[in-house]
């Protein structure tokens, strides 16, 4: 098990150096090392998922801070969870990584390309197999930083370097809440690794009810930095500025959903207190809804599909608020694969139109891109959540889990995303794939991707439908029962209500979807309410989400704007003024009385006498004062 | 003859001496303005000489010796002065302001 | 002999006023020369007849002497208003003013008593300790002397000017 | 052996003389700091690091009548930082071969000079000689920024030593002060006598007497304004040195003097320093992310980082002593990779303005890698060598109140909107005209950034032998204070062995 796990770590590190550092003779087989290791770490992934037993392995390698008693130790957590996870990050890379193949052939960085996607999924293993919170946040920094250099890959574009530094320093402020967290467990526990920690937890809950609800609130904080919620989703739009296969990994598949594992691994401690499950509960609810608003009136593919994403995150925090964290992962591992696709597809259709993303500008590439739309096709479907794909079991185990714990607001608005969700995905649909063509530059020159791009694209669609068979059943289904053993059984958190839940519930989601999907292909195909005249009418409020809500404009005029002002107001009034200014101005002072004794010799000669009668004068008066006595 | 009277006129002549050194412009006034001021001092000096004091008369004879040395000196400024400024005033001597 | 203090003490006077405000170098030097004889004769009234002569002889023959020649050599002439009656002047007048009111208060503070027997002002006593105690201030006063001759020489010296 | 560690540099200034050409005269220099280098490893065989007290002891008659003598000695503290120094000086002589063209001479001369009295202050153990070699190192760092600086150099030196000597003005009354009180200038002398050596109220006074000078070195926050100006206007290797080393003898300074002499009054004060620190964190911060100067910048990112290490000794818990110390190695290792770089822009470009340097990364992607890296162990990324300071400090403020730790964790965030913007501005955009055909990093300039950067990674992953150093002292310094705050009265001192090498 550790060779497996350390092999699966440590190869796409491997890659990494060898194309980064010594990549020059593979110049333009730069992608040959980069996929064999991710092909190594897959296959060496795969192997732990069918080995993984019922009690976690916990591997040290060597310790790596020693201080006191923090002792962090560098080592492996393998449970399931860490199995899934590994599975879903290292199959997705690797079809990415084919897929960048074709992407990316012929970019000057083709290099640098690869050493970075590949470090990106050491960071993510890294992330997924510590053992203790101290070294879930290194990786957890380091996707950061992979997810940094990949947004900005194209640094000479301003606006790519922006939405790279915006996504780390967002990012950042998340991660700050997440150190106080770690802080946090290790004034309360002693220590910061797993076992310890869940095993304190477990043996007397109640004895540390104050310090966990800390805790999980300053974990959380990390995890809505790192997976875009509400309010710190602003980057992963900007983040589409990358190259679409890192979008489709990075900020779809794995690096997103990092926030999402890290609740589902410490359930222990969310289940402690319920308060602040539910919490989570909302915020991602309220996300899932507030992305999905604004997905509806996005003209740009990729901008629509980054919103999407934060919804669907926003529906995996729903599930591991309410307690329900295997549906959560559930989703969160169906997710990948569809989202994934999505994003893919349009990477294939952005190639064709040679990087034109706006919708407006598209239309009819059924006939034109066969393969693309049909595996987009079908990423939407199971998006939307449609009986036999993915998207069906997963979402609906979800709306259904808050429905039956009595969570009614919560599920209403789930059900109200789903709509939204399946309305948006189909007017992108509508737009790019049918109806007329407008744009006839554009469409004349469309053509295929090559096999390299389309192979990866059904791949995941075949995962898109296959992959949500595992989990019929709820309770009982293969994907539950596999994961009991890592995050407990399913009912841990008692709650008061317990309705029965009906056919009707399932009736009601699929009905939802149907309707998005018909609303959309009126709308957009039909054109019967024709949507500029609808947007017209609508007036503030489509501006209001045109616009998405004006937030990132909020965001630079309150807290960089302040920030801003502040720093440039204590630059100049603060170190040049006050401080240099007592300095320099003790200077000047020191000065400015020389020249006044200066001026005092005048060089007047009868002035001097003066001085001296002046002078006697005050001697004898100080003669009288002080002589007096004797 | 007590000798606070004597110490009076003294203190009357040294007052006049100096104003009349800083007022008068010409160095020769100043000059002379000087000398009234060693006698004053002489003047004092004999007082104390009445109060019993021998060397006061002593210190007369000092005093006079360096008043004599003293305008020795003051008429050869005097006379280079008016060599060069051929002008006995002082202020032609000030230093302009740097 | 009251009346003869009085007499000369107001002569010395007139003498330092004359001094101050005339303009003219030699009727300055004369108002000198009053003060000078003036001032000798309170010399001998206050018992010290030596110092008295000395002073007649010295000052006024010799300094005042000096003074004219001074004054005819370089032809001086009477400088119109060489008087400053500025600020400085009046602040010369004021202070000088009130260093005579500071030492008459320091005066009242330390009166000087009247001596019980008058101290001998003939020269013999006054020979015996001069060259007795004082000998070496003796000495030094007469390089002071020398000193002064010779640089008065060399200041008047005619150099080749710039 | 240490005094040889100390006074070799001294002694290899005096063939600078002979030698002729601005290489050769180079070469030399390279290779005298790096027998120094190797020498002062010597120093670390036989070092037992869970020893309390102070190791290579020399003790010799200096001024007996003063009660001063002659005494040395180096503990984990000392030791880390005379490792350090000697590192840097080779590395920034390494990298100021074409930096100074006039009076290259006089430049090594003086380099070796500072160096000598770099490694006295943190080897003295007598306060008075302290005080001599605190001196010492000031007059030829004056020299270095006045003579080999660039256009405001005169009044950046001034400034720089007037601040400093008015620190030891302080300084020096306090030791003067000390010294009548407790009879001796020997540090050991004064640790190892049980009871107060000052009465109560005069060590509050000592204390912030001590704290001033340190404060101006360190710098904390009013005290600050000298260091953007003098790093703005020093050479290259001056401001490796001035950022690396002359930063951390204020942080030492507390760490020897303030804390072991005066436990009482550091408990007293910790709350107002740590606030200092903080201050001095978001301050500089906020500070560098206006600038427009690169040096600037990063001179105030120095701000950023000390007030961290003051934050983490003023905490008193063993993370965050033993964080500090090691973030002082960190800073040396992470702020000198930064004035190398751009010292380096400098010597191509001969601007520090960013707006002029926009956009090298296209043409010198090994520099910009190189930069990257030390960017990036600057900004505190785990794995890098930042992080494990910056983690511990954090932790151990945590442990004193969450409120520190909250607004540590704020400097964190700001650490990287700065960092980023400037590597953003320079390296990751579009390249102009000016910055096209830039000349890539030479062979030598590789091997400078690979030096700074082998530690960056070993200490990120591995920092366990780093650690190790600074164990003996802060266990020594919190039992220090917290034995004295206990005993209110009369602090146990532990018994102080001597070992003769």
């Amino acid at each position: 098990m550790l060779w497996a796990a350390s092999l699966a770590l440590f190869a796409p590190l491997l890659g990494a150096i060898l194309n980064g550092v010594f990549g020059h003779p593979f110049r333009e087989k730069a992608h040959w090392p980069a996929v064999i290791a991710v092909g190594i770490s897959m296959l060496a992934s795969w192997w732990i998922l069918g080995r993984v037993g019922f009690e976690p392995v916990v591997l040290d390698l060597y310790t790596w801070i020693p201080v006191a008693n923090f002792v962090v130790p560098f080592g492996f957590y393998i449970d399931s969870l860490t199995a899934v996870m590994m599975g879903v990050v290292t199959t997705v890379s690797f079809l990415v990584h084919v897929y960048s193949i074709g992407y990316m052939h012929g970019d000057p960085g083709y290099r640098r390309y690869f050493a970075y996607l590949n470090l990106f999924v050491f960071s993510m293993l890294l992330l997924v197999l510590a053992n203790n919170y101290a070294l879930l946040f290194v990786g957890w920094e380091a996707v950061g930083l992979c997810s940094y250099l990949l947004i900005g890959f194209w640094y000479e574009k301003k606006s790519a370097s922006d939405a790279g530094k915006k996504a780390f320093i967002v990012n950042r402020i998340g991660d700050a809440g997440f150190l106080l967290g770690i802080f946090t467990l290790f004034a309360t526990f002693g220590s910061v690794r797993y076992d310890t920690v869940f095993q304190m937890v477990a043996s007397n809950p109640h004895l540390y009810q104050g310090a966990l609800v800390a805790a999980t609130l300053f974990l959380f904080l990390g995890a809505v930095g790192k997976s875009a919620q509400f309010p710190l989703y602003v980057w992963l739009p900007d983040a589409m500025e990358g190259p679409t296969p890192v979008s489709a990994l990075i900020h779809a598949a794995t690096m997103v959903t990092a926030g999402v594992y890290m609740v589902a691994r410490s359930h222990l401690l969310y289940s402690e207190v319920p308060q602040v499950g539910q919490l989570v509960a909302s915020v991602g609810a309220f996300t899932a809804l507030f992305a999905a608003t604004m997905a509806m009136v996005n003209d740009d593919i990729k901008r629509v599909l980054a919103y999407s994403t934060i919804s669907q995150l926003g529906y995996m925090f729903v599930a591991v608020g309410l307690g329900a964290y295997t549906a959560g992962i559930f989703h969160l591992y169906t997710h990948a694969f569809f989202k994934g696709l999505l994003f893919l597809a349009a990477g294939s259709v952005m190639h064709a139109t040679h990087g034109e993303l706006n919708m407006q500008k598209m239309g009819g590439f059924f006939r034109k891109m066969p393969h693309t739309a049909w595996t987009f096709l079908i990423g939407a479907l199971a998006l939307s959540g449609l009986p036999p794909l993915a998207g069906f079991f997963s979402k609906d185990e979800i709306i259904k889990h808050a429905y039956v714990t009595g969570h009614t607001f919560i599920w209403a608005v789930a059900v109200l995303t789903a709509l939204l969700t399946a309305f948006y995905m189909f007017r992108l649909i509508f737009l790019v794939f049918f109806g007329k063509p407008r744009d006839a530059e554009i469409y004349a020159h469309l053509h295929e991707s090559p096999p390299v791009m389309t192979v990866p694209l059904w791949i995941l669609a075949a995962a898109s439908v296959g992959a949500g068979w595992v989990g019929i059943g709820e309770e009982h289904s293969v994907f539950h029962r596999f994961l009991e053993t890592a995050l407990g059984e399913f009912h841990l958190v008692e709650w008061t209500v317990h309705r029965p839940a009906g056919v009707g519930l399932i009736a009601l989601s699929v009905g939802v979807a149907l309707l998005g999907i018909l609303l959309a292909y009126s709308l957009y195909l039909l054109r019967k309410p024709d949507p500029a005249l609808l947007a017209r009418r609508a007036g503030f409020l489509y501006t209001l989400l045109k616009r998405k809500y004006y937030v990132d404009e909020i965001y630079n005029l309150f807290v960089v704007g302040t920030l801003r002002v502040t720093a440039k107001v204590l630059f100049w009034g603060v170190d040049r003024a006050l401080v240099d200014g007592t300095v320099n101005g003790t200077g000047w002072t020191l000065a400015a009385t020389g020249s006044v004794f200066r001026r005092w010799s005048s060089g007047f000669l009868r002035s001097y006498l003066l001085w001296i009668l002046i002078g006697a004068n005050f001697l004898v008066w100080f003669l009288l004062r002080s002589g007096g006595g004797h | 003859m007590n000798p606070t009277l004597y110490l009076l006129l003294s203190l009357l002549l040294f007052g006049l001496g100096a104003a009349g050194v800083v007022l008068r412009r010409n160095t020769l006034f100043m000059l002379l303005n000087l000398e009234l001021m060693m006698n004053a001092v002489g003047l004092a000096l004999v007082a104390a000489s009445l109060a019993g004091l021998l060397e006061g008369q002593l210190i007369v004879l000092m005093v006079l010796a360096v008043a004599a040395a003293e305008v020795a000196i003051g008429i050869g400024i005097l006379v280079s002065m008016v060599r060069l400024k051929d002008s006995p005033l002082v202020d032609l001597w000030n230093r302009e302001e740097p | 002999m009251i009346y003869f203090f009085w007499l000369f003490a107001l002569l010395a006077l007139i003498g330092a006023l004359g001094v101050l405000l005339e303009t003219h170098p030699v009727r300055g030097a004369l108002y000198l020369l009053l003060a000078f004889l003036s001032i000798g004769f309170l010399y001998i009234l206050a018992g010290a007849p030596f110092l008295g002569f000395v002073q007649i002889i010295v000052y006024a023959g010799a300094v005042v002497v000096l003074f004219l020649v001074a004054i005819a050599v370089m032809s001086l002439r009477r400088i119109p208003d060489d008087r400053d009656l500025g600020p400085r002047g009046f602040l010369a007048l004021v202070f000088a003013g009130a260093f005579f009111l500071v030492m008459l208060a320091l005066l009242r503070h330390a009166p000087v008593p009247a001596a019980p027997t008058p101290t001998p002002g003939a020269p013999q006593p006054l020979a015996e300790a001069l060259f007795r105690q004082y000998l070496i201030p003796f000495e030094i006063v007469s390089v002071l002397l020398l000193v002064a001759i010779v640089g008065a020489i060399v200041l008047v010296r005619r150099r080749p000017g710039p | 052996m240490l005094s040889l560690v100390i006074f070799l540099p001294l002694l290899l200034t005096v063939p600078i003389v002979f030698l002729r050409g601005r290489r050769t005269v180079f070469w030399y220099t390279t290779a005298a700091t790096f027998v120094e280098f190797l020498l002062s490893l010597f120093l670390l065989k036989g070092f037992d690091f869970h020893m309390r007290g102070f190791q290579w002891v020399e003790h010799a008659r200096w001024l007996p009548d003063l009660a001063a003598s002659y005494h040395l000695g180096v503990d984990g503290l000392s030791l880390s930082l005379i490792l350090l120094t000697t590192f840097l000086t080779f590395v920034a002589t390494l990298s100021s071969l074409n930096y100074i063209q006039k009076q290259v001479k006089e430049y090594y001369i003086t380099l070796l000079i500072l160096e000598t009295g770099m490694l006295g202050v943190f080897a003295a153990l007598d306060l008075l000689l302290f005080f001599v070699f605190w001196e010492v190192m000031l007059l030829p760092m004056y020299l270095l920024i006045g003579i080999w600086g660039h256009e405001r150099r005169i009044y950046a030196a001034f400034k720089f030593v007037l601040y400093t000597m008015a620190g030891s003005a302080f300084l020096l009354t306090a030791i003067i002060v000390l010294r009548l009180h407790t009879g001796t200038f020997d540090l050991v002398e004064m640790m190892n006598r049980s009871g107060t050596l000052v009465p109560a109220a005069l060590e509050g006074l000592l204390f912030l007497a001590f704290a001033l000078a340190f404060a101006i070195k360190v710098p904390l926050f009013p005290f600050h304004t000298w260091l953007p100006d003098a790093h703005v206007e020093a050479p290259t290797a001056g401001s490796v040195i001035l950022a690396g080393v002359l930063l951390k003898m204020g942080v030492y300074g507390f760490l020897r003097f303030n804390f072991t002499l005066f436990p009482q009054a550091s408990h007293h004060y910790a709350p107002l320093f740590m606030a200092l620190g903080i201050v001095g964190i978001l301050y500089g911060a906020l500070m560098s992310w206006v600038q427009e100067d690169l040096k600037k910048l990063i001179a105030y990112s120095s701000v950023a980082h000390l007030g961290f290490v003051i934050l983490g000794i003023f905490t008193f818990t063993d993370w965050g002593l033993q964080g500090g110390i090691l973030q002082m190695v960190n800073h040396g290792l992470s702020t000198g990779g930064l004035f190398l770089a751009a010292g380096l822009l400098y010597e191509r470009k001969h601007t520090r303005d960013m707006a002029r340097l926009r956009g090298i990364g296209k043409a010198m992607p090994v520099f910009s890698v190189l930069f990257g890296i030390v960017m990036l162990s600057s900004v505190g990324l785990p794995g890098l060598n930042g992080f494990v300071g910056e983690f511990l400090i954090l932790l151990g403020a945590y442990k004193v109140s969450l409120a520190w730790a909250a607004f540590g964790v704020l400097g964190v965030i700001l650490a990287a909107v700065y960092l980023l913007t400037m590597f953003q501005k320079v390296v990751l955009t579009a390249p102009t005209p000016e910055t096209r055909h830039l000349k890539d990093v030479s062979p030598r300039e590789f091997v400078v950034f690979a030096l700074l950067l082998v530690f960056i990674f070993w200490i990120g992953v591995y920092p366990a032998p780093f650690l190790r150093f600074a164990k003996a002292p802060s266990r020594y310094l919190q039992e220090n204070v917290k034995g004295a705050v206990a005993a209110e009265t009369v602090p146990v001192m532990p018994a102080h062995q001597e070992v003769q090498p």
